[in-house]
């Protein structure tokens, strides 16, 4: 599994490790997701989530010895820093309104 | 000896010798400096008691701070309370370790780079630390529990990470013109020519707009006067140390001194030549040994500068203050980048 | 002449011109006139003067164009008694499949330079008299935009050198019909007479285009060559019930457009549209394009002897039965609508009994007098105020004099005297008829001779003797652009058929043996001269008989007091029942409204009722109320909490992992 | 090698505390906790990048990520100062129960699922990581590969900045 590329040392961690690291990230942040109710938190969480599946990404870079998993990551993290401006300043906006950012208040969207 | 353990021996080497720098010379002795020159300035004589010209009262201080009583609020978050000093005061420590002072040596049958890491990162190191440096004053304010702290802690982040934008865009442009983000190599870019045949090849000269605005929001991220408004004492009491006290008072105030110099040492490195002098090339190991003193001497003016401009220039207000890095600083370092990008494309520098 | 297509792009630009200009002028007066009091008024002096010289000039031009090809093509026929071989001017390729291409290619042979010299000629004038006829119209330019276009896709048809391009001019001249039909698209009759001609042709260019695919399945071509094909295979032994089949459904095609029994009803509403269209499409021309298809395929035809049969009966048959009708008809246009479908009955006649080219010789001269009778029947009726009916007529010969003259030469000459065009073409008819030993049809072509002597008498009696009913004591005479055509005409209807003196009377048959290159000319045997002679007399004498029956019944005219129809009531008096069924001509339409209409109707109102209404309406209604009631339950997952959302999210992937999991 | 057994040793330390500081964001009821918990997974992260061979990446991981984008974070829970999460009154045991298994069984088919795969070759690629610096290679593929994604980008972070500004303002005129 250590990638034998030009250029990178081989890896001393086997790949794998990273992979099972990122997976296990992801599921805390998922837990996160459902579990907690301050809106703020379950945005971590997806941040969280969101940087599992960036560190799978940088590992199959790794082992690919390819750019393109990096400049995913590159594109991830902008796209964050983007939603995270948008979230929060919505979350700006909705506590002045209701007072509140815990999700389970806000349940305006039903019958 | 196995290159493994030459390196690390090297490694420690070059750590040690920079902490003994830092901690041990530059840091008392501004404390010093600061207090006096306060006193020349403000024409009365400053600390001259302790020792000759009041030479050791930085050792008083030091002392001082370290014997009082601490105190920490009862509302307080005790956890982070104890923390956030520290957050401000790793980053602070840690960013000497990417900053160049002095040319290769040769020495021991090795040729010996002098900076700890020359890491191909080098500037996004030191902006990183930064903007980690940022939770230290946010949680300073937020875990006194007191509304003096948070106000306090609130502007100082918003104030870092808006200097921080026009900041980085100018640097952006520094490594733009040396083709790398390795500092090593920015400064051997700044000591390989000349700019318009007279000039040294110092950014400076070429990106003196950006020099300006690097320098200017220095001063806001290190919270210096003027642009220290997070402890405006006539509205926030002490800002966001306003409840710390003794040692955890001392690290603010060490965090805030090493900031300062490195910020000093960032400005020497990228824009003023670093270790460099202009048209002299500095060989051998009395060469090597010159441009450790070169850089100490830069840095040492920029150390001067920041006091200089400490005790001259009154506080800015804090809209003010965003106006200026926003709506002036911002744009202005984009047109910089523009600018170096012009004469990267042109050859000129 | 190599520059043939030139002949039907000269209309062809004229529709372009016409119809632009017409569309952007009418556009412009709709605006100005928008709610005035008579949005309807004619066009401008200068508008007309356009449209007329546009209209008459390209087709004027056209004319020219084909005399220029027809000269030498006749000259050189004339050396040579067989005839020159016929001239095929490519154009350019219209589609191409594999080895076969179908081109936009022309034909110039002895048949279809015959119909381009009367179809542009007559076309001509019927322009010309149009200038006179439609002043008074507001839809001036569009109507001459229509003309023009027909006459483009006419000259397609006869040009074409193959089927599918036959078949383009074919439709073209079917949708010029259409739109000159519902000409007065605002009013009802017309748009429905409009309809009728088209479903009818519809149903006619079913068996056309089917025809087209037979004849390429069989022959691999759809070029005019494929008649040598097919003989050389007949010759060969094969495929004859083919050949039938191709001709019963070529002629299927030939009865829609030249209304024979079973589609001729839609012919006798065609009058809806106005008279010169009348005279021009649904006399002269576009009527007889059938009898050119058939002539067209003659060698075809030849082959399939019981298919002859067939067209020769449907042609005698629509003869005796239209002209039935015709004998009580009241509205002149209609007396001459009847009397066009019955004389396309004996062109069919004369095509059935393998004479093509006496067939071709009645179309040639019943051009001429069809064409005089409608136009000077549209003479008549503007010069009443758009009177169509004859009870309110009479008197009129001394008040429209040219109209009556010219008139009475073409009726002298639809009525088959002596020396007159019809005389010499419905005589080669019948004695070619004779000649092939068919004496049943003999008779009732003979009886339909005396049927038409009767009612074309009938009509000028009415129309032009007696007293002056109705309104037409205030007749004027028309302008000259519509009595010079019509003196150009009748002239023509009187000298016409001395191309084709019999040599029974010491002629030679010039357009018998002239034709004779591109109709196929199976062998009949001689009559006797003496025979032939007698025969003629008998005709001539059966038509006298018609005409001085026809002066009895009706040539002592009424007066206005005895306004509505003493001659209508005279015609029942002495006929009874069987006229009155004629009268009301044999009630095909109350037969087609029982038989076939009302039938559609009642499968279309169960269709629109039981299946449309109940079925489809149904299940439409019956999903629209399914997803209401599952957005009624499924709401209720609704809850508004993200976190429900989430989880459900989470657990959906969560299954579809599982699935590629264990797939 | 020693080299190597280091960075196990790195490894193992950096993911225990990416682990264990994101149970503990998850666990935490005090935002400000929960942002700080983060920012220390974070950090673990950018070494772990570090042994990838990504050290761009792992700094802009803490420029961006911790520097930024949680700052702002910190920043809006002390502005709305957010205090811990009361305890659950309308406990939704229901949704806290699948919640859990959920999250579970998803890591778990994740784990497995990853672990499975087959491990993706070192395909000879004009994009091959280049040691020991590769920035300027991602520069050049930013610009010329990732272009349109790259402009793309601008463009969604101009209106991201554009659209926070209108809906954080107060009033709309």
């Amino acid at each position: 599994m250590t990638g034998t590329l030009p250029g990178v040392a081989p890896m001393a961690v086997p790949p794998g490790a990273f992979l099972v690291v990122a997976t296990l990230l992801f599921a805390i942040g998922l837990a996160g997701a459902l579990l907690k109710r301050n809106a703020l938190s379950i945005f971590l969480s997806i941040e969280l989530m969101l940087n599992a599946v960036n560190l799978l990404f940088l590992t199959y870079a790794r082992m690919r010895g390819d750019l393109a998993g990096q400049m995913i990551v590159f594109f991830v993290i902008a796209v964050a820093a983007a939603e995270a401006a948008v979230g929060l300043a919505i979350f700006v906006a909705l506590f002045r309104v209701r007072r509140t950012v815990d999700v389970d208040k806000i349940a305006l969207l039903k019958w | 000896m196995s290159p493994t353990l030459a390196a690390a021996l090297e490694g420690a080497a070059k750590i040690a010798f920079v902490w003994a720098c830092v901690l041990g010379a530059v840091l008392p002795n501004l404390i010093w400096v600061e207090r006096r020159m306060a006193g020349f300035i403000q024409d009365r004589p400053g600390p001259n008691r302790v020792g000759p010209f009041g030479l050791f009262q930085a050792v008083a201080d030091i002392l001082k701070l370290l014997l009082k009583e601490d105190v920490v609020p009862i509302y307080a978050d005790r956890l982070l309370h104890t923390v956030a000093p520290l957050i401000l005061l790793v980053p602070a420590m840690t960013t000497f370790a990417v900053i160049p002072f002095g040319s290769t040596i040769h020495l021991f049958g090795r040729d010996i780079s002098l900076v700890i890491a020359d890491v191909n990162i080098g500037i996004l190191y030191v902006f990183a630390l930064t903007s980690v440096g940022v939770y230290g004053l946010v949680l300073a304010g937020w875990s006194s529990n007191n509304k003096f702290a948070l106000l306090g802690g609130l502007r100082s982040s918003a104030q870092v990470i808006s200097y921080e934008l026009a900041m980085g865009i100018a640097a952006i442009s520094v490594f733009l013109a040396a083709g790398s983000l390795r500092l090593q190599r920015v400064v051997e870019y700044q000591a390989s020519g000349t700019f318009l045949g007279f000039l040294p090849l110092w950014n400076c000269f070429p990106q003196a707009v950006g020099c300006l605005i690097f320098v200017v929001s220095a001063f806001a991220e290190t919270n210096r006067v003027p642009f220290d408004l997070p402890e405006a004492e006539a509205e926030l009491v002490a800002g966001y140390h306003t409840e710390y006290s003794a040692f955890r008072f001392g690290m603010f105030f060490m965090a805030e001194y090493l900031n300062l110099i490195a910020a000093s040492a960032m400005m020497a490195t990228l824009y003023f030549g670093g270790w460099s002098l202009p048209f002299l090339h500095l060989t051998g190991i009395a060469g090597s040994l010159a441009s450790i003193a070169v850089f100490a001497t830069k840095t040492g003016f920029f150390i001067f500068l920041f006091v200089w401009v400490r005790w001259t220039l009154p506080r800015f207000r804090f809209d003010q203050l965003m106006n200026l890095g926003w709506k002036v600083f911002l744009p202005l370092s984009l047109l910089n980048l523009l600018w170096t990008g012009a004469l990267v494309l042109w050859r000129v520098v | 002449m190599n520059r043939l297509w030139l002949i039907p792009i000269l209309p062809l630009a004229g529709f372009v011109v016409n119809g632009l200009v017409a569309l952007v002028a009418s556009s412009s007066r709709a605006e100005k006139e928008l709610g005035a009091d008579h949005p309807l008024a004619p066009l401008p002096y200068s508008q007309r003067l356009f449209h007329g010289v546009v209209g008459v000039g390209s087709v004027g031009l056209a004319a020219v164009l084909s005399f220029a090809a027809l000269v030498p093509y006749v000259l050189t026929s004339l050396k040579s008694p067989e005839g020159i071989a016929p001239v095929v001017q490519h154009v350019y390729t219209w589609m191409a499949a594999g080895d076969y291409s179908v081109d936009v290619a022309f034909r110039l042979d002895a048949l279809s330079a015959l119909m381009l010299s009367f179809v542009t000629f007559v076309g001509t004038l019927i322009h010309v008299y149009s200038v006179g006829y439609m002043q008074k119209d507001e839809g001036y330019g569009r109507y001459f935009a229509y003309l023009n276009l027909f006459m483009f896709a006419m000259l397609m048809l006869v040009l074409a050198d193959n089927l599918p391009l036959l078949f383009v001019g074919w439709e073209g001249v079917g949708l010029c019909s259409y739109l000159l039909i519902g000409y007065s698209y605002d009013q009802d009759f017309a748009a429905a007479a409009g309809k009728k001609a088209f479903i009818a042709n519809r149903v006619g260019d079913f068996g056309m285009v089917l025809g087209i695919f037979g004849v390429f399945a069989l022959f691999g071509t759809a070029d005019f060559s494929f008649v040598d094909l097919a003989r050389r295979q007949v010759l060969a032994g094969g495929a004859p019930l083919g050949v039938y089949a191709v001709c019963v459904l070529l002629f299927l095609g030939a009865c829609g457009k030249s209304a024979q029994i079973p589609l001729y009803v839609w012919l006798p509403d065609a009058m809806a549209g106005p008279t010169p269209v009348s005279a021009l499409i649904h006399a002269a021309t576009m009527v007889t394009a059938g009898v050119y298809l058939v002539a067209r395929c003659s060698a075809l035809f030849v082959l399939a002897p019981d298919a002859l049969t067939l067209v020769a009966w449907i042609g005698a048959g629509t003869a005796i039965f239209a002209a039935t009708i015709g004998l009580a008809q009241n509205d002149i246009k209609k007396v001459l609508a009847y009397s066009t479908v019955s004389q396309l009955g004996y062109m069919f006649l004369a095509c059935g009994v393998g004479a093509f080219s006496a067939g071709i010789f009645h179309v040639f001269t019943h051009a001429f007098f069809k064409a005089c009778l409608f136009l000077g029947s549209g003479s008549v009726i503007l010069s009443l105020h758009h009177e169509q009916d004859m009870r309110k007529m009479g008197g009129l010969a001394a008040r429209i004099p040219q109209t009556f003259r010219t008139m009475l030469a073409a009726t002298l000459a639809i009525a088959g005297i002596f020396p007159l065009a019809g005389f010499f073409s419905k005589d080669a008819i019948l004695g070619a008829t004779a000649a092939s030993n068919h004496w049943a049809l003999y008779a009732v072509g003979l009886f339909t001779a005396g049927l038409t002597a009767f009612y074309m008498f009938r009509l000028v009696s009415m129309t032009f003797f007696g007293k002056a009913r109705g309104h037409a004591a205030e007749a004027h005479e028309s302008p000259a652009t519509m009595t010079i055509p019509l003196i150009i005409l009748a002239a023509l209807s009187v000298v016409a058929g001395f191309v084709g003196i019999p040599a029974a009377l010491g002629g030679s048959d010039r357009i018998g043996r002239f034709l004779e290159a591109s109709v196929a000319h199976p062998e009949i045997h001689e009559m006797s001269r003496t025979l032939e002679v007698f025969l003629m007399l008998l005709s001539l004498g059966v038509a006298v008989t018609g005409l001085v029956w026809a002066w009895r019944w009706y040539g002592k005219a009424g007066g206005p007091e005895e306004a509505v129809s003493p001659q209508a009531h005279a015609f029942y008096e002495k006929t009874g029942a069987l006229g009155r069924l004629v009268a009301n001509k044999w009630n095909v339409d109350e037969g087609i409204e029982a038989l076939v209409l009302s039938p559609f109707r009642k499968i279309g109102t169960f269709l629109w009722r039981g299946i449309d209404a109940l079925f489809i309406d149904g299940i439409a209604n019956a999903s629209a109320f399914l997803v209401e009631l599952a957005g009624d339950l499924l709401r209720f997952f609704t809850t508004g909490h993200v976190r429900n959302y989430a989880l459900a999210f989470t657990l959906g992937v969560a299954v579809f992992l599982v699935y590629v999991w264990v797939r | 090698m020693p080299a190597a057994s280091g960075q196990l040793v790195v490894f193992a330390v950096a993911s225990f505390l990416a682990l264990a500081f994101a149970l503990l964001m998850v666990v935490q009821r005090s935002p400000v906790r929960s942002v700080l918990s983060l920012v220390v997974t974070f950090f673990a992260l950018s070494v772990l990048a570090i042994l990838l061979s990504a050290p761009f990446l792992a700094a802009l991981q803490i420029f961006v990520y911790a520097g930024a984008i949680l700052v702002l974070f910190l920043f809006v829970i002390m502005l709305l100062n957010l205090k811990e999460e009361a305890a659950d009154e309308d406990d939704r045991p229901v949704q806290r129960t699948l919640g859990l298994l959920a999250a579970l069984a998803l890591g778990g088919l994740l784990a497995g699922a990853t672990l499975r795969a087959p491990a993706p070759g070192g395909v000879p690629s004009p994009r091959l990581i280049p040691a020991p610096d590769e920035i300027p290679a991602l520069g050049r593929l930013l610009f010329s590969d990732y272009l349109l994604a790259f402009e793309a980008l601008s463009l969604l972070l101009l209106v991201a900045a554009v659209g926070a500004l209108l809906l954080s303002k107060r009033k709309f005129e």
